[in-house]
């Protein structure tokens, strides 16, 4: 038995350690590596599989329909031309902000309790863009032109409107999408190298040897490649702030009234936060009991990520009062009806729920008890998840259907096909998530070696 | 022990890996030349007819005018397709019993009209109006090409959006005088040159040649043709 | 300089860290250039104990990054106000506030490409097949093992002396490493 | 059918000169050419509005096609595909007056109810596609009407009747017209005995001259008229008036003061059309002029009429007898007791008012009463106008319109007797649908079994034809050579605009076959009868001009002094049909629909997806009451009733009718129709089945039971109030003639940051006038029929996808009881400032050098971030494959000078674009500027009352600049800063001094102006 133990039981503080003591280089290499490589497929996986495949067949299913029929399928109307696709759009580029947020912001900030999870909330990151990708197209009324959004030369000789917000979108979106991908394949090439080394059999050597691109753990290539790595993160700091901010200016930079308000680009990014650190920890908290991770995935980090929930909440929150406090202050009657026909028109109930999910319930964080009880901690996460979906449908379903005009006023119903599409897309989410966490480590392998390397010298010195 | 990999897979990796830009360019590149390709556009492709009808022979040979046949041309959108009587007004005379005038014979016999294959055919969202482009100095070679010289008819042009948009910007590079709307000139004749994106190969050509330019433009004032009115979109599109 | 043409270097294994960092920098005294260590975790100064240049990388991603954004605010100037000129909403053709947001996209964009495909060239990545790749131990240079490898093209290399001074650095083995 | 085409093409038709050049891409779509496709023959038999069943339509074939298609697309492919081959097939021998592209216009005429509207209708390559008014025809003076406007649609309506049916069975017109040879040898004999001939109301002199011939021929035979919208209580009151038949003309031009007693004059008159322009031109303000004429309304269930009503006072239809007895007390008419008592609800103070400034304006004051109201009411006002010197004044008296003055329903009740009695043989029904429109009490179908041989002729295989032995299709009113009279007496002569598409006949054939001349064509009748009124040696000349300006001559007006009523006790009080009693409490009034009318129209889709005036309700009819009765009843909107009168019921759903009088239920006729075509049938209920057996309009006693079922009901505005919101303004004729500040209390002046776009060249804009807006529909109809606009059906509608680019917008201020009612047509204002445009990724809708917004659907991807950003909403989305492409028939109704929308694409007003370019080609090969009044927007051109202003701002001298220079003008939401080029003329109001001024007028904080009487009376 060779190499260092992690000698971090306790901390000066008495936190609960970021990894359990114990562990040595080899340790986490094996154990984690073994997930993808040696052991066998838990019965808890391939149910889980099944499930998200059949919501996946829903989810095609309802896109060809609505190819062949058009969005008529859909709820919406006019004034509300917008419902259920967009606010899913902007629900799951949301939930698509943690990943990226965790890896580089706490990577510049030195925060070694980001090693453990920033792997698959990179990789939850990559499929909720994906998802969040598709609706842009599939909400369009001709889908199969989606691509004149796109500045090429055709040879009408128009181009996009770049004063569009719709088509800052689409430069947002595949920036995100690409610099995400980059950001995580970046940091998989060492572990891939690691898998390539420790499979037994041809295929897997292969594939993953053509993946690590031949990485072999130089000091040069160490050296460069930890330079690339800040670089990105310092890159998709600012990216993840301007994605989310751009999202928001869809609404802002209208007139509806609900939408035109200045305070949407910053609440936005903070809701996006929210809502991505709940969904990474929906997801951690099964993980890491089916495959026994509690060693890496420690309290302290369901913790720490309680309490970034707990912040961005209030945030939030003081959006919410903001946007209600402007709407009197600016004594815009338009803007003031739209208050009140929130908190008291036909979509009441929607608007307190919301206030009850994203702003009443995340105050139990404040309780450590409550910030160390992990089912408790499972059972917020999904209700931030309802409670941010819920924030999208109020300000955009809410703010259409009574604008301006009172002729114009419409109610809007959703569609048996709006559900099959919303559930679909997230049946879409998990069947790429369940696969990932069958072929890839999903936790940062080369990392925690570090952290075993860092935390020992902790003691030393 | 063994490698994995073959020596050579290196070269291969990296330029898979860093050609992949190139490869992207050049897919992006060929669809575009392909949408521009007589193959998609039908440019310079002749078309099946019921008679074989030679603008090269009735036009250069017979001097007939465009507007024996093409009646409305200056004063409709549409520049009017001849009706059987009109071929049988020469016809009933000369090459009387022609096998290949038989179908026209047929149709005035028994009253059914020729179904001619349409050559220049805008998509319908366009809305193209011939007297509006004669009556403002744009003559039928601008779009049509060498009729005159076109034994079987055929478009000269992509019709592509691009191509209208070629002349609606520059249309001093197009406009001629009135006595010229219906004469057909030879290359020749012309000092040749293209308009900027060179999608605009016919109609007069005259790039380096600052007395035709100069003409051009006066004619423009001359014509009263709003520049800046000809790329709004609802010129063309309704 | 007897150097065997059928060999890639020596390669000396090692279990800790400290070790392999103490030998780099030795080799790199003892006068070898052609040293290359390799780590299953980045060393902290172990590319200062063998005395490599810091990257360019900062300075390409920058360059990649401008160039992203001028590229992304002449598309749109060239569009909106020289190409085809539209009367959108009574707007300004040349609306520069409206056209920020793609240029910052795309400046993000440059630089991430550049800095990730800069990072490959410079390490010659992708290259499936090594040298390195043919010896056993190595396998566990991506778990919990730290080489230290002396290149035969080095000036100074020498098989005997050479392998006499690694076996001086008390490494587990020391291999050598066909070509 | 292609020669007869070209018959009447060729030589007959008389073109009223062309426009200008209209191109399009389907230019040679020419009915020759359609002769000759498959598609022709498939327009026999195809689904007509497939849009209706698109919603529930599962994915079938058709549909596994479209997905395969869809994909295909949407992996790219679509964008390698070339365009589709496409022919040109030209004339064999070109017609001389066509020129492709261009279209034509033919003056005819509507006829309605028997009265004709004078029409212009544009036809393309022998196609009509869009029907005009005839600015010549007194009727018209260029303007339509809704139902006009959609009768084209009818014309291609596949569902139409398309071959002669003999019991039940497929035959021919020749073997028609053998039986009816062999008929007529046993007819001669027996001098026609057993011979009935019932018609709708007949104003054709052609028709009429053909029955008297027929009836001395046939001495024996009896001619019958029962027309569903016939007059007869008019009729009546003439008669009790001054014992003879007489018709009115009213001259609202000369009316200062108007009361209406329970008379929709503006939209439910033979002659409304023009009627609505002259009452209109008196009120107009805008336009300089000093004083302004005042309207009082006493009306049951709220029409468009009261809604422009100064005051109006919702009142039963039983109480307002009394009132008319009442206020002819007050003249000192009427002196018998009853005079002196008021029904509940009227107040003294009213009264005075009314009767004061009735007294004040003697000789420019006009008091109408509505068909439903009974005989007595229609003498009164008779003796009324005239105490008020009235007579030859604001109103005149002509000899009637009709060939035969009839009272129609006592005339149905005796050929009911006679077929009862077995005296009927044959019966030859010309028109018409009584099966379905004869009060169900009357038994008309059983009766009709009686009847051995009974002959229909209509334009579909209706109810009444089901159950006749022969039935003929009928031409419809484009495809006939005929002749009406309008309101006023003008008569016009109708020319086909097209062949017979279905190969109907006209009313003129089949008389033509009963008198043994088989085979004589409509065209010859015709011309033969107006052979012998004009003279022979001009007729040539004479009979082109008339059909080509489609305008006769007008009957001459009767000397007034013919017309007395002297004062007595109980004017009209004589055997009477007394009003329907029965042992309930609701009392039920019977009308014409606001949409549909009598029916006759109920497969128009057009017509069915028209939201009524007031209650914006489609695809329905309804039971109308008051918000007080309803809670009464315990019932809400949706509800199903059933209501029971005298024995009979019927089931409906009921809606609350701001401003509809306590314990009355007003029911629409038109509806319920089970043979109409796949459009109207079994939409609504069926009025008839309670209706009075004594053919009243209303009748007191009926009573009312919930069941508890729920009906959906599509409306297009489901909220009528203004939220306090400055949407419509509304001010008083005293403040504007005072000081002119008064509508615009706020400047519409904003500082903006961009800079402003210079618009050198043309400047297009548009006005719309509020104080003339009726809500009429007829632009809703127009514009729908010059842009292509395809209906979407009853459940899209639920939904909020109505595609009507022109909607009138309803607003009601006040209380429940009695509301003041606003409209304001809405669609796109063309923002200079557009919010729409800046936020479409693609630039399919951007500003033209010209400043109108422009939407291109070509280019639309559809993200609808636009219609969001829209503040007025007047974007319309296709979010299903709307316009019906299957139907070829469709095909031809369509303008070939705007593009057909696809599914998934954003439309929109374009300010009628194409007829923008159409002017601006015809002025640049002219080489010079645009005339005002040169293009006229679709909405426009229809509008009776001229509300639609629509020109070039940069022309200083254009009607719709000095508009905008009119203290009235004002933006509406202007304050969003969107500088739109549609602006709107504050609503300007005239109430008595004496009574309270409109709530409206208030809103904006306006001081309350209490103007000197003098100024009211001037």
């Amino acid at each position: 038995m060779s190499g260092e133990i992690a000698r971090t039981d306790t901390h000066a503080d008495g936190r609960p350690p970021v990894l359990e003591p114990g562990h040595t280089y080899a340790t986490v290499t094996d154990q984690i590596s073994s997930i993808v490589l040696s052991r066998s497929t838990p019965r808890s996986w391939l149910g889980g599989f099944i499930v998200a495949l059949g919501l996946l067949m829903v989810f095609l299913y309802a896109t060809a329909y609505l190819l062949a029929t058009g969005i008529g399928i859909w709820g919406n109307n006019v004034p509300v031309a917008w419902a259920f696709d967009i606010i899913n759009f902007v629900w799951w580029i949301g939930i698509g902000h943690a990943g990226t947020l965790i890896s580089a912001v706490l990577l510049l900030f030195r925060q070694q309790w980001r090693t453990s999870i920033n792997r698959f909330a990179e990789a939850m990151t990559l499929f909720a863009v994906v998802c969040a990708g598709l609706y842009p197209i599939l909400h369009l009324g001709r889908p199969w032109i989606f691509y004149w959004l796109l500045p090429y030369p055709s040879t009408l000789g128009v181009w996009p409107q770049f004063r569009s917000p719709l088509i800052w979108d689409v430069f947002a979106v595949s920036t995100y999408a690409t610099v995400s991908l980059l950001f995580w394949y970046v940091g998989l090439i060492p572990d891939l190298a690691t898998l390539r080394d420790r499979a037994q059999r041809r295929v897997p050597q292969v594939i993953y040897g053509i993946l690590a691109m031949g990485w072999r753990g130089s000091a040069t290539h160490w050296h460069r490649y930890q330079t690339a790595y800040l670089l990105l993160a310092g890159l998709a700091t600012p990216l993840v702030v301007s994605v989310h901010s751009i999202v928001g200016l869809d609404f802002a930079a209208s007139i509806v009234p609900g939408w035109h308000v200045t305070l949407f680009p910053p609440y936005f990014v903070a809701g996006a936060i929210f809502s991505g650190f709940a969904m990474v920890m929906t997801l951690a908290i099964p993980l890491r009991a089916v495959y026994g991770l509690e060693d890496f995935i420690t309290l302290r980090h369901l913790g720490n990520m309680a309490k970034v929930m707990l912040t961005t909440g209030l945030i939030v929150a003081y959006g919410y009062l903001m946007e209600v406090f402007f709407s009197w202050y600016s004594g815009n009657e338009f803007e003031w009806s739209l208050t009140v026909n929130r908190a008291f028109g036909a979509y009441a109930p929607l608007y307190w729920s919301l206030i009850a999910c994203n702003v009443l319930i995340p105050q139990l964080l404040w309780f450590r008890a409550v910030r160390r009880n992990v089912p408790l901690l499972f059972i917020i996460s999904l209700i931030v998840n309802v409670g941010m979906w819920l924030e999208r449908f109020v300000i955009i379903v809410i703010s259409l259907h009574r604008d301006f005009l009172p002729s114009a006023w419409k109610m809007y119903y959703p569609t048996i096909w709006d559900f099959a599409q919303f559930f679909g897309s997230i049946g879409l989410f998990l069947t790429l998530l369940f696969l990932f966490i069958r072929v890839l480590p999903v936790i940062s392998i080369f990392e925690l070696r570090e952290l075993v390397h860092e935390t020992s010298e902790q003691v030393e010195d | 022990m063994p490698q994995v990999f073959h020596p050579s897979t290196n070269t291969v990796a990296r330029a898979s890996v860093f050609g992949g830009l190139f490869l992207i360019a050049a897919v992006v590149y060929a669809g575009n030349a392909f949408l521009r390709s007589s193959y998609v556009t039908q440019a310079d492709v002749v078309r099946d007819q019921p008679v074989p009808f030679s603008h090269d022979h009735h036009v250069a040979g017979l001097g007939i005018d465009c507007r024996y046949c093409h009646s409305t041309v200056e004063t409709a959108a549409f520049a009017g397709m001849p009706s059987t009587e009109v071929c049988m007004g020469c016809h009933s005379q000369i090459w009387k019993d022609s096998p290949l005038l038989a179908p026209v014979r047929e149709s005035y016999a028994e009253g059914k009209p020729l179904a001619w294959t349409r050559v220049y055919d805008v998509p319908d969202f366009v809305y193209f109006d011939h007297s509006i482009h004669v009556a403002k100095g744009i003559a039928c070679q601008s779009c049509h090409g060498p009729v005159d010289r076109m034994p079987l008819m055929r478009k000269a042009t992509t019709l592509h959006m691009e191509w209208c948009l070629a002349c609606h910007r520059h249309p001093e590079l197009a406009v001629r005088e009135r006595e010229d709307m219906f004469k057909f000139e030879r290359a020749s004749t012309r000092q040749a040159g293209t308009v900027a994106d060179g999608t605009f190969e016919i109609g007069p050509r005259f790039g380096g040649d600052h007395e035709l330019a100069n003409q051009g433009q006066r004619l423009v004032q001359q014509y009263g043709i709003v520049t800046k009115q000809l790329t709004d979109c609802v010129i063309c599109h309704r | 300089m007897n150097e065997p043409l059928d060999l890639y270097g020596l390669l000396a294994e090692f279990e800790h860290p400290e070790e392999l960092l103490a030998a780099a920098a030795a080799a790199h005294d003892a006068g070898y250039r052609r040293v290359e260590a390799y780590t299953p975790i980045p060393l902290p100064g172990l590319t200062e104990a063998l005395g490599t240049v810091p990257t360019q990388l900062p300075r390409l991603t920058l360059l990649g990054g401008l160039a992203g954004a001028a590229a992304g605010y002449a598309l749109q100037y060239w569009v909106s106000v020289i190409e085809y000129p539209l009367n959108v909403g009574g707007r300004p053709l040349h609306s520069w506030p409206a056209f920020l947001p793609i240029v910052f996209e795309l400046a993000i964009l440059g630089a991430s490409l550049t800095a990730v495909l800069g990072m490959l060239a410079l390490n010659g990545l992708p290259r499936p097949h090594h040298p390195l790749f043919a010896v056993p131990e190595f396998r566990l240079a991506s778990r919990d093992r730290f080489f230290l490898c002396i290149e035969s093209r080095d000036a100074k290399f020498d098989l005997a002396q050479t392998r006499e001074f690694l076996s001086a650095l008390h490494p587990k083995t020391v291999i050598e490493v066909p070509r | 059918m292609t020669d007869s085409t070209h018959a009447f093409d060729a030589q007959t038709t008389v073109p009223a000169g062309v426009r200008f050049a209209r191109s399009g891409p389907s230019y040679w779509r020419s009915l020759e050419e359609y002769a000759q496709t498959p598609e022709f023959e498939e327009l026999l038999h195809r689904e007509f509005p497939s849009q209706l069943d698109q919603w529930n339509d599962p994915i079938g074939r058709r549909r596994f096609l479209t997905l395969m298609a869809a994909s295909l697309a949407f992996g790219g492919i679509a964008g390698c595909t070339r365009p589709p081959q496409e022919t040109i097939v030209p004339y064999v021998k070109a017609p001389e007056e066509i020129v492709p592209g261009k279209p034509l216009f033919y003056a005819t005429a509507m006829p309605r109810g028997g009265y004709a509207l004078g029409l212009l209708v544009e036809s393309h390559l022998g196609r009509p596609t869009k029907i005009e008014g005839n600015p010549e025809h007194p009727s018209s003076l260029g303007a339509t009407d809704a139902i006009a406007q959609a009768s084209i649609l009818s014309l291609y309506d596949p569902d139409r009747s398309q071959t002669v049916m003999h019991r039940g069975a497929i035959s021919t017109w020749d073997k028609f017209m053998t039986e009816m040879a062999a008929q007529r040898e046993k007819l001669v004999a027996s001098r026609g005995a057993g011979l009935r001939i019932l018609t709708e109301t007949v104003t054709s002199p052609t028709l009429s001259g053909q029955l008297r011939v027929l009836l001395e021929e046939l001495p024996e035979a009896r001619w019958h008229q029962y027309d569903p919208s016939a007059r007869d209580n008019v009729r009546l009151g003439a008669r009790q008036a001054f014992g003879q038949d007489a018709d009115v003309v009213y001259s609202f031009d000369k009316a200062d003061v108007v009361l209406s007693l329970d008379a929709d004059f503006l939209l439910a008159f033979p002659g409304s059309v023009r009627y609505a322009r002259d009452f209109i031109d008196r009120r107009r303000v805008s336009s300089g002029k000093a004083d302004m004429n005042r309207l009082y309304v006493v009306e049951s269930t709220p029409t468009i009429t009261g809604a422009m009503a100064e005051h109006r006072l919702p009142l039963r239809p039983s109480q307002i007898e009394p009132l008319a007895r009442a206020i002819a007390g007050r003249l000192g008419i009427e002196r018998s007791a009853s005079a002196v008592k008021l029904p509940a609800g009227v107040s003294e103070a009213w009264l005075n008012a009314v009767v004061k400034d009735l007294e004040e304006h003697r000789g420019t004051s006009l008091v109408i009463a509505g068909d439903g109201q009974p005989p007595a009411v229609h003498a009164l006002v008779h003796a009324i106008n005239g105490a008020l010197e009235n007579v030859g004044q604001s109103l005149s008296y002509i000899q009637p319109v009709e060939a035969q003055p009839v009272i129609h329903h006592q005339s149905l009740v005796e050929l009911l007797a006679d077929m009862e009695g077995g005296r009927v043989e044959t019966l030859v029904i010309l028109g018409g649908n009584p099966v379905y429109s004869a009060p169900s009490r009357l038994g008309f179908a059983d009766k009709l079994k009686q009847v051995a041989r009974k002959i229909h002729l209509s334009e579909y295989d209706d109810e009444t034809s089901f159950l006749c032995d022969w039935h003929i299709p009928a031409a419809h009113y484009l495809e006939s050579w005929s002749d009406a009279r309008a309101f006023d007496g003008t008569a016009t002569i109708l020319q086909p605009l097209i062949a017979p598409l279905y190969g109907g006949k006209t009313a003129h054939e089949v008389l033509a076959v009963l008198r043994g001349r088989t085979g004589r064509t409509s065209f010859e009748i015709v011309q033969a009868h107006w052979r012998q009124e004009m003279d022979d040696d001009q007729f040539g000349t004479a009979w082109r001009k008339a059909v080509h300006d489609g305008v006769l001559r007008a009957a001459e007006r009767i000397d007034p002094s013919r017309f007395r009523v002297e004062a007595s006790g109980g004017i009209g009080r004589r055997p009477q049909p007394e009003a329907q009693t029965g042992s309930g409490t609701v009392e039920v009034e019977f009308r014409l629909d606001a949409a549909l009318g009598d029916g006759s129209l109920a497969n128009n889709g057009w017509l069915q997806e028209l939201p009524k005036p007031l209650s914006k309700i489609v695809w329905d009819n309804v039971a109308s009451l008051s918000a007080a009765t309803a809670q009464r009843l315990g019932v809400e909107n949706g509800d199903v009733v059933e209501i029971t009168l005298d024995g009979r019921s019927l089931r409906g759903p009921v809606w609350i009718a701001p401003g509809q009088p306590d314990d009355c239920l007003s029911l629409t006729l038109g509806y319920g129709r089970t043979r109409s075509g796949r459009v109207g049938n079994g939409v609504g209920y069926r009025a008839a089945e309670i209706m009075p057996a004594d053919g009243a309009r209303f009748a007191v006693g009926a009573s009312v039971r919930r069941t508890g079922e729920k009906h959906p009901i599509s409306t297009t505005q489901s909220h009528h109030a203004m939220e306090g919101r400055d949407i419509v303004r509304v001010t008083m004729h005293q403040r504007v003639t005072d000081d002119s500040q008064s509508a615009t209390p706020h400047s519409d002046e904003l500082p903006s940051l961009y800079p402003e776009y210079e618009y050198t060249g043309n400047a297009w804009g548009m006005v719309i006038d509020q104080t003339a807006c009726i809500g009429c529909n007829a632009c809703v109809v127009a514009c729908q029929a010059e842009n292509n606009i395809p209906i979407v059906g009853k459940e899209q509608v639920a939904v909020g996808r109505e595609m009507h680019w022109l909607r009138i917008d309803r607003y009601h201020v006040g209380g429940l009881d009695n509301p003041e009612t606003y409209f304001q047509p809405m669609m796109c204002v063309h923002c200079e400032k557009a919010p729409c445009e800046v936020v479409c990724p693609v630039a399919a809708t951007v500003h033209d050098s010209e400043g109108t917004s422009n939407m291109i659907y070509n280019r639309c991807v559809g993200t609808r971030y636009c219609s969001n950003n829209c503040p007025y909403k007047v974007r319309r989305f296709n979010y299903l494959q709307y316009t019906d492409e299957t139907t070829p028939s469709l095909k031809l109704l369509r303008n070939p000078d705007v593009t057909v929308r696809s599914r998934g694409v954003m439309e929109k007003c374009s300010y009628c674009i194409q007829r923008i370019s159409a002017g601006r080609i015809a002025a640049k090969i002219e080489n010079r500027p645009i005339a005002d009044g040169e293009v006229v927007t679709a909405c426009q051109q229809a509008c009776p009352t001229r509300a639609i202003v629509f020109g070039n701002l940069n022309d200083p001298q254009s009607q719709v600049r000095r508009l905008k220079e009119s203290p009235l003008n004002y933006g509406v939401l202007a304050e969003l800063n969107t500088v739109p080029r549609t602006t709107y003329l504050a609503r300007v109001t005239n109430p008595h001094p004496d009574l309270p001024m409109p709530a409206a007028a208030e809103l904006h904080g306006e001081p309350k102006v209490h103007a000197d009487p003098n100024k009211a009376e001037s």
